[in-house]
């Protein structure tokens, strides 16, 4: 299934391997830091209604 | 010049500290300001001398008619006492320096540079850049710290003097300063905060 | 206005040497070069004029983190801002007083450091004129970039990190007069565009720092 | 319904709530046609395109770097916009906003230039050239970092973002004028804007068949990219407003004990 | 001692992004100097081991002068000096920290900035070799700089100029290892100087900057 | 720990403030300095504390016994309160912050950024600093400024506790401190200057 890419395998190789890294990177890391606000911000709201 | 604050509700760091304040300073009358440490009086002084915006309320009569003396003392320490002083008076177009450094018995230490003033010394230096500004509104926070007995005595007759010459003035102190003014608690202005529901535009 | 430009002049004077530093650091920078790339006289000569701008430069960028931040610390920027007189003017003579403090004296001083690199002769006057152009504008752009950190401890490589990609341009136009008049080439295109960004900074930018300081006042 | 009630209900979103609310809704279906996209644009570019006859099988790496670029620069663009309607009209959404793509404009400008580098290794030899294209990328990365930079030593929130807002403004005129200098400066390498004329890029035969070979997996993946964006720029939208409102409940909680 | 350490890392972190400044200033420096000279790539490969060697020199000194003089200005270095550990140690930390965050980093990303300046490939390890040798003794240099000059508003550039002559040894031979390595020349010799350097300073300046440091507080 | 000061001279800026200084402070005891501004008072306790060497005169007891405070605060504005108390009390080898933040009502501050604080909570900070050093002899410069009543009078009841647990403070203030605490008045130490013709080593 892989396609020939001849004598520049490893620099296509490479480059779609950097970027999808780099993309992966930026969605987790944006995907992590959304929940984990979400959580601190609802325990924080939880916790000042209760206090009143 | 009478200074009038209405509804005045001012911020720090976002949060409101103190809501509906309201008050109103005449010419030739001074008043001073309590609350315990945290309560929010150098916020207010520093929303009256227009450094920053209040949230809502207007306060009016304060245009160039403030001068501000705050906790930093805006003294460099490598100009002499005078050349300090005359920096001022001429930035304020005030013509001389020799009754402000009468009134705060800055004479001796006119020629001093600055950075080797005493802490008390340099209080008075900044204290006596008032009388140079020729402003009529006097906006003080905690002027007297570090100031000995017969300095904060110059002060209180300076304060005098101001009043009797048609000034005002803010004061904002934990101390007795021997003046006879009117006093303004700030802790009955605290800011109520609001419930957590509701989430407006304010993220609060 | 004059007061203040007198003392900030006065202050720059008192607190040891004042724009001696500046020049020292030129100086030294220069004299680094040759240490750190070789000494082959034709390697020097040819990067003279780039190397002359970029020490410039970066003298220029090393006095800024001072120019807001102790007026600030002591306090001195609230009683500024609450006198009667507009915060643009107190930027714009602030930037007058670093050039004059600074920029002035490393135009003035970079053809003796020309020597020391083997500028080639054409080059000198050229080096002069664009450093001369250029410099008020690095002045201005700095004010800017220090009126943006003013306020934060330890700001001076956050200043850096601001204001040096607004000196490219600066940067890249005047180096290339000077190069250009080191090889005896034609000037006048970026000499034209130098004086152009000069002028446009000189104009607009102390709106924009008058305006980043009043709400650093807050 | 009236031009400006319209226009007042797109300020409405401006509200932090209402954005909330209404992200939530519309993220799925960005997510998902981004994914898509993103997926069958590369699959096709990567296993069903010919090679291009002078650059091999390299040429494959359009596919990620043209889209990558195109998605840094606008990025700016969108930052300059949302900065704008933030010092003009104070709606703390769209400073939210700006803030929250520079991030993905700093990934982007990173993807444009790794893949330029991998790619111009081959090519022109080098990994890297003072071509003025890819000097001014640079100099536009070093732009995204003072901004980040900026926003992340500013306590005070507000004062922040009128800050970050006037660098914004600032630095793009700055980020124009300094396209021009390195132009200026230094003739390049690298091929000019020619999206639309893909067989100009490649310099393969001129027929448009075989122009088009490359052009619709291309486009698909620009399309794939711009969707990425949106979704990630929404999404980090309402993580930061979340952030916003955490630390003001915070500090008002501490504040009031 | 370790307490010391950990505050002032954390305290590096928390001023806005921590080592990431030096970071970037150098990298901003490497871009501009093509800029400035030019953008021959043979002119740009033969001068990069120097301009590198140079740049993390020059972003190590700007981030000195906060090194002492915050904990100055607001009492700390009072409060540590009267404390019970000697002060030739809190120069050593401080130095310390100063490494962890403005010299390692420079180091590791080194590299990457001689790919923008056409670095011949043999130089790069001899780069990396020469930077992770040198920058301690930058560092506890710096130090000693910035221990002279705490107390002097304004001291930025005074401390340019007393620690820049001291670093010459250092970017002498550092900058050789880098410009042999790169041509593929023998580097033994300025490699065992370059080490005894730091062994030498690392050993007996902190005893100097605590000395300095003493009469500063006075 | 008795600190006993005999026949001190101190000096600012090569000029001779003080001389003859002899003071006693024994465990328990408390000791006021009075002075006008400018008197010296800052330059004897930084004396004391080991900042600056003495003229002449000697000074026993002092070694690393003394906890100093003077009109810097030395706090961190980026760290948060307990972060600043944490890394003192390491550096003293104190076992626990938390006597510290009980005496000086800081626990709703902990976990604030000292930034963040309030000129009187800072002051507070930096006074609650003194109990993570363990160290018997406190040392203070104007402790009080910028403190409101409330925040006086614990600072007050600390010190009271500190003596009743066998330490001993020495405190320069311009103002009351709700202490019984013998006064000394520095005005008599006051350095004569010296004839012009004595012209010696000291160049005066
Ligand atoms: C690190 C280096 C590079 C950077 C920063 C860079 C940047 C860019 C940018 C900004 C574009 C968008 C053009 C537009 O549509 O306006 C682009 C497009 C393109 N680049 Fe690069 N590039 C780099 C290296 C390379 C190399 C080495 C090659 C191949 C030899 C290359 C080939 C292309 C092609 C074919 C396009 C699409 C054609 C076009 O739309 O102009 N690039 N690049
Ligand atoms: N940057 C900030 N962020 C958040 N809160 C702050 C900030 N600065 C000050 N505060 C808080 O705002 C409140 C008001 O502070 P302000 O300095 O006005 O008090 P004050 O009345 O002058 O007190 P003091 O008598 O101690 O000087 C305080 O509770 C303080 O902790
Ligand atoms: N660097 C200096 N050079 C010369 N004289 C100085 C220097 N620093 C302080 N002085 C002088 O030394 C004297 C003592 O100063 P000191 O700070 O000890 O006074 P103090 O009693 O603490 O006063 P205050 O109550 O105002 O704090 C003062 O007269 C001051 O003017
Ligand atoms: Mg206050
Ligand atoms: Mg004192």
């Amino acid at each position: 299934m892989m396609p020939d890419l001849g004598k520049y395998a490893e620099t296509v190789l490479s480059a779609y391997v950097a970027s999808l890294v780099l993309l992966a990177a930026l969605v987790l890391l944006s995907l992590w830091r959304g929940r984990r606000m979400r959580v601190q911000l609802n325990e924080l709201e939880d916790r000042i209604r209760q206090d009143g | 010049m009478t200074l009038t604050v209405t509804d005045l509700t001012i911020a720090r760091g976002g949060i409101p500290v103190l809501q509906g304040v309201n008050l109103v300073l005449r010419p030739g009358a001074a008043l001073v300001l309590r609350g315990s440490n945290g309560i929010g009086k150098t916020t207010l002084l520093r929303t009256l001398a227009g450094l920053q915006p209040p949230v809502c309320g207007t306060i009016r009569g304060a245009d160039e008619t403030i001068a501000y003396a705050g906790h930093f003392d805006g003294i460099k320490p490598t100009l002499t006492v005078s050349e300090n002083l005359t920096f001022w008076a001429s930035v304020f177009g005030a013509n001389g320096i020799q009754p402000a450094l009468d009134a705060f018995d800055l004479q001796q230490l006119a020629m001093r540079p600055a950075g080797s003033l005493s802490a008390g010394q340099k209080r008075r230096l900044a204290l006596s850049r008032l009388l140079v500004t020729g402003r009529p509104i006097w906006v003080l926070d905690e002027p007297t710290v570090s100031l000995d007995v017969a300095a904060v005595s110059m002060f209180a007759a300076a304060v005098r003097a101001h009043l009797a010459g048609g000034g005002s003035a803010l004061i904002a102190t934990h101390i007795d300063l021997g003046l006879s003014a009117e006093v303004l608690d700030l802790g009955r202005f605290r800011a109520k905060t609001r419930p957590v529901a509701d989430f407006d535009g304010d993220f609060l | 206005m004059i007061a203040l430009l007198l003392r900030d002049l006065k202050l720059a004077f008192r607190a040891g040497g004042g724009f001696g530093l500046g020049l020292a650091f030129f100086l030294i920078l220069t004299v680094l070069v040759p240490f750190s790339v070789g000494p082959q006289s034709s390697l020097l000569s040819s990067i003279a004029p780039g190397v002359l701008w970029l020490g410039a430069l970066l003298a220029c960028l090393l006095s800024l983190d001072r120019l807001l931040a102790l007026d600030w610390e002591d306090g001195s920027l609230d009683l500024l801002a609450t006198a009667p007189v507009p915060l643009e003017s107190v930027v714009t003579i602030k930037a007058l007083a670093h050039w004059l403090t600074t920029g002035l004296p490393l135009v003035l001083v970079a053809p003796l450091l020309g020597v020391l690199l083997n500028l080639p002769v054409a080059g000198f006057f050229w080096l002069v004129i664009s450093l001369l152009l250029g410099t008020p504008a690095l002045s201005v752009i700095g004010t800017f970039g220090a009126a943006l950190t003013v306020g934060l401890k330890r700001g001076g490589l956050l200043l850096s990190l601001l204001v040096l990609p607004l000196y490219v341009p600066t940067l890249i136009f005047g180096a290339e007069v000077a190069r250009r008049g080191a090889a005896g080439m034609e000037t006048t295109t970026p000499l034209l565009m130098l004086a152009g960004i000069t002028a446009a900074v000189i104009a607009l930018l102390p709106f924009a720092s008058a305006a980043v300081l009043r709400v650093n006042l807050r | 319904m009236t031009i400006s009630a319209k226009a007042n209900a797109i300020w409405a979103y401006a509200n932090p709530k209402k954005f909330l609310a209404a992200s939530e809704r519309v993220l799925p279906f960005f997510w998902i046609s981004s994914g898509l996209c993103l997926v069958v644009g590369l699959t096709w570019g990567f296993f069903f395109t010919p090679d291009d006859y002078r650059q091999g099988s390299t040429v494959k790496i359009i596919y990620l770097h043209v889209p990558a670029a195109l998605l840094a620069i606008n990025t700016w663009f969108m930052m300059l916009v949302a900065s704008l309607i933030w010092l003009i009209r104070r709606h703390h959404v769209s400073v939210l906003a700006a803030r929250a793509a520079a991030p993905v404009g700093v990934v982007m400008t990173v993807i444009a230039l790794v893949t330029g580098a991998i790619w111009g290794q081959p090519m022109w030899g080098t990994w890297w050239a003072w071509d003025p294209r890819l000097t001014s990328f640079l100099i536009l990365f070093l732009f995204y970092l003072g901004y980040i930079a900026l926003w992340e030593a500013i306590e005070n929130p507000d004062a922040a973002a009128d800050l970050t807002s006037v660098l914004c403004l600032v630095g793009s005129v700055f980020a124009v004028l300094s396209r021009y200098a390195v132009n200026f400066w230094n003739q390049g390498l690298h091929q000019g804007a020619s999206v639309m004329r893909i067989e100009a890029v490649t310099g393969a035969d001129t027929q448009e068949k075989v122009s088009n070979v490359f052009f619709f997996p291309l486009l698909i993946c620009i399309v794939g990219f711009v969707l990425l964006f949106v979704a990630l720029v929404l999404y980090r939208t309402g993580t930061e407003i979340r952030a916003r409102r955490f630390r003001a409940l915070l500090a008002r909680e501490r504040a009031g004990a």
